[in-house]
């Protein structure tokens, strides 16, 4: 029998921890979004008035307990009210990714049976009717931006305002039963549905009941210390786990206050204006900022310039262990507290950081160089380690232990252990329900005692106890002679190079590893205008010789870093070329959130990976892309391979 | 016939008079305004400069002898020697040429395409700068200006009056001067603007800049061209009041009088700018010979402007001006 | 550099509007205010009352004055010398008509009376632009200054025909007449100014000032859209006029005690407050501000490098600043028509981006 | 086209347009000798879309600056909501509800965006000098107001990124979008568009296009527009005048007007620019 509030000692759904706010933090801000120009405010007394309004609204609409509630838009308070009200009335909020193509969201919406979706605008819409053709079972349709949608047939379909003004008008019929259905919700009712994007196969649906979301909120927002009346920017895919435990389960746990940007073009900008306390991005968007940071410095005057870069030296000498409360010389000390009136200070607010008390990132492994940046600006910057089926937190770094190569301890509650094969494992109260309609990869994943597998390889540190993520466990193999092959590993070492965006190792069942490698446009765009090299395209420009010898470099030092760790030095990099396009998600390369997807790049690229080992020194190829309006269309390019030295085998030294 | 009818004829004659020497003035405004549009406050200053540096160059005064004293305890005056005034008046038309060329250079060449209020400001600017500039120069004492135009009042008119009326009219000659030259003057300019090349080039460039451009005239030289007349003009307007009222500074004062007399004639028309110049000259004078008396006196001060801006209240363009059209 | 918004978000229409939304630029703001009203009166002494701090302030006034009419409304006058005389002298007759009513009072209604004066120049403004206008207001300066000086009822018959003013005393400290202090001289004026820069920063933030820069940046459009130039123009000259008018009261008033109004009011005085708006800003509250400190400071520390320093005759200093303030007008006008506070916007943008360039 | 009857008609897309709302009688406008138009008659319905085309120099912006009060025509009456317009000050027309656009952007380059499209609103604005001066109360509270609906425009025409940019710094097109938005801000009962896609790129037009039926359809907004681009206007418009020298040569639904042959031979050889 599910725990109820007694048992727990707090309430035990969303729904009644948003009736806890309302009482005990009623006047403060809970849900922020700027619109016409400034932030409109809603405390958490009135959001839970619009909530329920909402709920008695799609309750008037016919919602069922059990039903399925999709919501697609950009991060705005009245999706997340949506979505709570969605739980109020015993049916399962949905989140979907805003740019899944047509395809992507049929499915989604199929698998799960959405009767009701809400979506943001009438881009939003106009996919939806358009699946709602083949699909029947959607019968309402809710939109919250009016923006011409007028024209549109009203029958199965209405505006959030209409849906609450009539769920005000009709609250004496529902109020019994909404609280009613309120009151069933229990800790091991239905939180949520969050599609993965898997990196193979089509998205799973991971079911996670209130325990899950509850208990990870409770024991992430006492491991950072979170509190009423910090501030977080909610501008990731809602239908993204983190945006869902950051800006829902941890917000209406701890009652801080979740602000959504007013459009994408303003999110910089916004930041700036809220300097959030709380704040997470995933490494890429860190990067970005950085590079933008490097870029726009470049035309600073001589002097200034030059400030800028002492002070930055400071930083990286002396920044991380003052964050860290290391031992730290009084000289050091005060070069610093200057350094931080003339450059740190400044930089943190122009870039938004100021006010931010704890920041994580994770989804991918981060660069040292951009980790440190902002470590060493005194952003209290960490890493966490985790998946939708753990509602995010396996593993997470402590105040004070932070490493841009680790990815912390198990969080407070979570146990972890790695398997023979190293690959990672681990239970706790996070862990997920069940895959929705799809048993068998159920059972695959989570075995009896609850044990979930990452598909993660890895290893704890001796001395520290801290967990390094080597890479996907299937894509960890055996080289011809046997030796560890550890793809990811090395890609991310080179993406750590801002000139490189993607890179894709080869060499599983192989004598030896060859790679693609991605140019990031902007950096080495800069790259070329600074040293004059002129281009015409992002192809010319990838295949410039003189972009391929930087790349070569760096490619040669990740050998040699590579090299050092006995355990991974068979996977160092003997060939590369330069891609001519950008691998994508709306060719299937990536996935949405931007992991590459080994499988479909093997097969559509088999071209060029034989040619990397036939030792031919240039290839054509013709490959088929997909333009932003949904066309398709074939680019032709012809490109050079290049062998590059590797750094002695300290294993194979050892070995003969 | 009636004394008040007789004194009236000799002040009207009087105000023809100190008319034509406005209509000098406003000529300088004209030539300036049509060719570049901007209206140069400066104009009066001009004058003032043009006959400081007459006098300074006609009795051999060291420039800046006063700052040189200044800082070098030293006590320069005079270098000694007296040019002739035709001479003198050579030497000073170079020097109000290079003036020319040297506010186009440093002022007008960088304002160009600037709203003309913008210009408007900066000529009071530059009227600032070279009235203190000649004070600096030349010493802001009140010199007396004598290059040997006939002075005092004229006998023959005087007496042909006296025989006339029985009542001789008082006329300076040199007023009589004054308006032969100006009227001689105002002849050429306008011949030279009529019919000579430099001077269809300056109507050209007053009617459209890009079209004037393209046929090949340069703005700047025609600029040059026009600032140096102005500048002419100031010398020849400098001399006769001058000659008449000493040197001072009240002397840039008299632009301000042309002022009024462009805004009943017209910024843009030559012959408004005379005829305008001649009914201010003859209205003041007999406004204050009427109406002075009864409400105090000194009426001259403000009629010129008043008359000018109930005037402007119903016809905006001046007697002559080209109607604006507003457009969209 | 000392910028940190971060984190400062508005979140009505009310915050988002006032005059300073950065919190670093309120500080500051709050700061001056302490200075000036807090501090100074208690060091100031006599020397830097009347040379520096008390002409600063009414000037100061003058040049919101103007600023409005010309800056903001885009109509240009020569005539504010003449203005402040009408303040003076209406100033002037309202202490000797009627001796009981508080200074304050009178200098308001002197402004009062001046508005009035200026609506009746303005009327020509509907029909005339540009310095056409600019021309026609010279009409008001030569016509007023006559007035003054040959109409004896103005001046209460006094053989000098000089006017003075008679001792008037706020909460019993005289703040007109010879014997008065010089703090007391420093603070009325501050006082004024603080309420009227208040005022026109209403003004000129709302709908009034909203027509007054549409009829300035184009006024054909402006009427097309719905704005009624006569009023707009005609309320821009009263405003104006009305701050030229307590200016020209306080001048006389407070700072000289006895005027002349040839000397004291003269077009040289039109175009000095001209130049003070020119140099600060046209279209800037900010810049009639710095432009009346810079014009008042140029010739102090003039006299005080050329005369005391250098040891020249004060009228080649003299002559020497004309020539400077001159070349200062020209330069501005080149290099940055939109005067100091054009400096200083840029300065600050530069604070704000800090450690970037742009 | 539908049966046209004082009820007004229904156009292709189903909108319902209502009876006359201006309606221009023999106009003839000149200046000095030169007759800029020459006795126009046609008529502006309720919430329609109503184009006035023609070759340059066919005296289009003259009629619309007729419509908007700019001009008085010599002779002929312009009638608008069924009452005979007395000659009256542009800014009078613009307070019965008439707002336009410019050929050649009239923004106020001295403010910002936000100002400029404020100015749209003066019309509606009603706190005197006084109370302007005081500030606090109700000056402040108008302010307020009238930002909130001046929001609104900004947020349909997705310029929020441009708020607080003075209008010089904006690139032409979106210049085009502001003045847009500042006749908006009137809410105007006729709309006045003169050349609204003059020099823009395609996509710059589809969107102007896009806006100017949102407009229409969120607002009901009668507009009449100018446009030298054919394709565009037959998209747009319900019905079309067509100009050629001042004399009205056409009329009707775009199909109509496309058939008329005194449109087609004074099109022969028009670049339609």
């Amino acid at each position: 029998m599910a725990a109820t509030d007694g048992e727990v000692g707090h309430p035990t759904s969303i729904p009644a921890l948003l009736a806890r706010n309302a009482r005990v933090y009623a006047a403060q801000p809970a849900w922020r979004e700027k619109e016409f120009g400034i932030w409109q405010v809603w405390t958490w007394a009135e959001g839970a008035a619009e909530i329920r309004a909402i709920a008695l609204g799609l309750m008037a609409l016919g919602l069922e307990r059990g039903d399925h509630v999709a919501v697609i838009g950009r991060n705005r308070p009245a999706l997340y009210w949506s979505m709570i009200a969605a739980q109020m009335c015993g049916a399962v909020p949905v989140p979907l990714y805003q740019d899944a193509t047509g395809d992507e969201m049929t499915y989604v919406l199929d698998h799960c049976g959405a009767r009701f979706v809400v979506c943001g605008d009438q881009e939003q819409a106009d996919k939806v009717i358009e699946v709602q053709e083949r699909l029947h079972h959607i019968d309402q349709v809710v939109y919250v931006d009016k923006r011409g949608m007028r024209k549109y047939d009203h029958s199965r379909m209405n505006a959030l305002a209409d849906v609450v003004a009539e769920g005000k008008a009709a609250h004496n019929r529902f109020d019994a039963e909404l609280d009613a259905r309120i009151a069933e919700l229990n800790y091991d009712s239905t939180c949520v549905m969050l599609y993965t994007s898997g990196t193979t196969g089509k998205p799973k649906g991971v079911v996670l009941s209130n325990r899950n979301i509850i208990e990870t909120s409770k024991s992430s927002a006492g491991f950072d210390k979170l509190r009423a009346g910090d501030d977080v920017l909610a501008y990731l895919p809602m239908a993204w786990v983190g945006d869902f435990i950051f800006s829902v389960g941890q917000a209406i746990w701890t009652g801080f206050c979740v602000n959504c940007p007013e459009s994408a073009a303003t999110m910089m900008t916004d930041l700036r204006e809220i300097g959030p306390t709380y704040f997470f991005a995933p490494p890429r968007v860190f990067e970005g900022q950085l590079t933008q940071v490097m870029i726009r410095m470049e035309d600073a005057g001589r002097v200034k310039k030059a400030m800028f870069d002492h002070y930055m030296k400071v930083a990286r000498r002396v920044g991380p262990d003052i964050l860290d409360g290391k031992q730290v010389s009084l000289g050091d000390r005060l070069a610093y507290w200057i350094g931080d009136k003339l450059v740190y200070g400044p930089l943190k607010n122009t870039l938004g950081f100021s006010r931010v008390r704890v920041g994580y990132t994770a989804g991918e492994a981060i660069g040292p160089e951009i980790f440190d940046f902002y470590r060493s600006l005194g952003i209290n910057l960490k890493q966490l380690y985790g998946q939708t089926e753990a509602s995010v937190f396996i593993t997470q770094q402590p105040d004070g232990q932070v490493r841009s190569d680790t990815v912390g301890v198990p969080s407070p509650g979570v146990e972890v252990r790695i398997a023979e094969n190293g690959e990672v494992f681990y239970r706790g109260p996070g862990t997920f329900v069940a895959y929705y309609k799809n048993a068998e990869s159920t059972a695959s994943t989570k075995d009896a005692e609850g044990w979930v597998a990452t598909g993660d390889a890895g290893f704890f540190e001796e001395k520290t106890g801290h967990l390094r993520i080597i890479d996907r466990a299937k894509d960890v193999g055996k080289m011809a002679d046997g030796r560890l092959f550890a793809p990811k590993y090395v890609e991310n070492k080179l993406k750590f190079y801002p000139s490189i965006l993607e890179a894709v190792v080869f060499g599983n069942g192989r004598d030896r590893c060859t790679a693609f490698i991605n140019i990031d446009l902007t950096a080495v765009g800069n790259w070329a205008e600074r040293n004059n090299i002129a281009y015409s395209s992002y192809q010319e420009l990838a295949g410039h010789p003189r972009v391929y010898d930087m790349i070569k470099a760096h490619v040669e030092e990740v050998n040699r870093s590579v090299a050092e760790d006995p355990m991974l030095a068979g996977c160092q990099i003997h060939r590369f070329l330069i891609l001519h396009k950008e691998l994508d998600a709306d060719d299937g390369e990536m996935t949405r959130t931007r992991k590459v997807r080994r499988k479909v790049i093997e097969d559509k690229f088999a071209d060029l990976i034989a040619a990397l080992y036939d030792g031919r020194d240039s290839v054509y190829t013709e490959t088929e892309v997909t333009y932003e309006d949904g066309r398709k269309g074939a680019i032709k390019a012809t490109l050079k391979l290049m062998d590059v030295a590797v750094a002695p085998d300290a294993s194979r030294r050892v070995a003969a | 016939m009636p004394e008040q009818l007789l004194y009236a004829m000799e002040v009207s004659l009087n105000g023809l008079m100190a008319g034509i020497m406005y209509a000098l003035v406003a000529l300088g405004f004209v030539l300036i305004f049509k060719a570049s549009g901007i209206f140069n406050y400066a104009q009066g200053v001009l004058a003032l400069f043009a006959a400081l540096t007459l006098v300074g160059l006609q009795q051999g005064q060291v420039p800046f002898a006063h700052v040189i004293n200044a800082i070098f305890g030293t006590d320069l005056h005079h270098f000694g020697w007296q040019l002739p005034g035709l001479v003198a008046i050579a030497l000073t038309a170079l020097v109000m040429v290079g003036l020319a060329i040297l506010i186009e250079r440093l002022i007008l060449k960088h304002l160009v395409n600037q709203a003309p209020i913008i210009l408007f400001m900066a000529t009071i600017g530059l009227a600032y700068f070279l009235e203190g500039l000649g004070d600096v120069m030349w010493g802001a004492d009140i010199k007396k200006l004598d290059v040997g135009l006939p002075q005092g009042i004229s006998e023959m008119i005087d007496t042909f009056t006296f025989n006339l009326f029985g009542y001789g009219f008082f006329i300076d000659r040199l007023d009589i001067v004054a308006a032969v030259v100006a009227t001689a003057l105002v002849a050429a300019l306008t011949a030279f603007s009529q019919y000579t090349k430099y001077g269809r080039a300056l109507r050209a460039v007053a009617d459209d800049h890009q079209a004037a451009l393209s046929v090949g005239i340069s703005l700047r030289f025609v600029w040059v061209l026009v600032w140096s007349i102005a500048g002419f003009v100031a010398l020849v307007a400098g001399i006769m009041w001058g000659s008449k009222s000493g040197v001072q500074f009240s002397l840039s004062l008299i632009a301000l009088k042309a002022l009024p007399v462009l805004m009943l004639g017209g910024f843009t028309s030559i012959p408004g700018a005379i005829v305008g110049g001649l009914i201010i000259g003859m209205g003041e004078k007999l406004f204050e010979f009427f109406a002075g008396p009864m409400i105090g006196g000194a009426t001259e001060n403000w009629f010129a402007y008043v008359l000018a801006l109930v005037f402007l209240v119903f016809r905006p363009q001046g007697l002559f001006g080209e109607r604006i059209i507003e457009r969209v | 550099m000392f910028y940190r918004e971060a984190g400062e978000f508005k979140t009505s229409y009310v915050d988002d509007s006032q005059t300073f939304p950065i919190k670093f630029d309120r500080m500051r703001y709050y700061a001056v205010l302490v200075i000036g009203f807090g501090i100074i009166p208690f060091v100031i002494n006599d020397y830097w009352a009347n040379a520096v701090f008390v002409p600063f302030l009414i000037y100061a006034i003058a040049a919101i004055g103007l600023n409005i009419l010309t800056g903001y409304c885009g109509q240009v006058s020569l005539g504010t010398g003449g203005f402040m005389a009408v303040g003076a002298y209406a100033c002037y007759k309202l202490m000797t008509a009627f001796p009981g009513m508080p200074i304050l009072v009178d200098v308001l209604l002197a402004g009062a009376v001046t508005a009035g004066v200026g609506v009746l120049f303005g009327l020509p403004s509907l029909r005339i632009k540009g310095f056409y206008l600019a021309v026609a207001t010279l009409a008001a300066q030569f016509f007023l200054v006559w007035l003054f000086n040959k109409v004896p009822w103005f001046y209460n018959y006094s053989a000098s025909g000089q006017i003075t003013a008679p001792e008037r005393t706020m909460f019993g400290i005289a703040v007109t007449g010879a014997n008065t202090p010089a703090w007391a001289k420093y603070l009325f004026c501050a006082v004024v100014l603080f309420l009227l820069a208040w005022l026109a920063r209403n003004l000129t933030r709302g709908t009034v000032g909203r027509k007054w820069m549409a009829i300035r940046d184009m006024d054909i459009a402006a009427e097309i859209i719905g704005v009624n130039p006569l009023t707009t123009k005609l309320s821009a000259f009263a405003v104006s006029s009305f701050f030229i008018g307590v200016a020209g009261a306080l001048f006389f008033a407070v700072y000289l005690g006895a005027a002349e109004v040839g000397e004291a009011f003269g077009i040289q005085k039109s175009f000095l407050i001209l130049f003070m708006v020119i140099i600060g800003g046209l279209g800037s509250l900010f810049g009639s501000f710095a432009g009346a400190a810079f014009l008042v400071l140029l010739p102090v520390l003039l006299k005080n490098v050329l005369v005391e320093g250098m040891g020249w005759p004060t009228d080649l200093a003299a002559h020497v600043e004309l020539m400077i303030v001159g070349a200062l007008i020209i330069v501005f006008l080149i290099l940055e028509p939109h005067g100091l506070a054009q400096l200083w916007r840029v300065a600050k943008e530069k604070l704000r981006l800090w450690p970037f360039p742009h | 086209m539908n049966a046209m009857n004082s009820e007004g008609y229904t156009t292709a897309d189903g909108r319902k347009i209502g009876g006359v709302m201006m309606e221009m009688k023999n106009i003839t406008l000149r200046f000095g000798g030169v007759k800029a138009i020459t006795d126009i008659s046609f008529d502006i319905r309720e919430g329609e879309i109503r184009a006035i085309i023609g070759p340059n120099g066919a005296g289009k912006s003259s009629m619309l600056n007729v419509i908007s009060g700019f001009y008085v025509p010599q002779e002929g009456e312009v009638w608008f909501h069924g009452q005979r317009r007395a000659p009256m000050k542009p800014y009078e027309v613009a307070q019965q509800g008439i707002a336009r656009t410019f050929q050649n952007i009239a923004l106020f380059e001295g403010m910002s965006v936000l100002d400029n499209i404020m100015t749209g609103r003066l019309t509606l604005m009603k706190t005197g000098l006084f109370q302007q001066a005081m500030w606090w109360g109700r000056a402040q509270k108008e302010e307020t107001a009238h930002r909130e609906k001046v929001e609104k425009v900004i947020d349909f025409l997705e310029i929020q990124d441009i708020r607080k940019t003075p209008v010089g710094r904006l690139p032409y097109g979106l210049k085009k979008r502001v003045e847009l938005a500042r006749a908006l801000a009137a809410e105007p009962k006729l709309l006045l568009l003169d050349e609204p896609m003059a020099g823009m790129n395609v996509e710059e037009k589809e969107d102007m296009c896009r806006f100017i039926l949102d407009v229409n359809d969120e607002f009901g907004t009668t507009i009449a527009l100018i446009e030298h681009d054919m394709g565009v206007v037959m998209d747009l418009s319900d019905r079309v005048v067509v100009m050629d020298y001042g004399k009205k040569i056409g009329d009707g639904t775009p199909d109509e007007v496309r058939n008329n042959q005194d449109v087609i031979n004074a099109y022969l050889g028009v670049a339609h620019d």
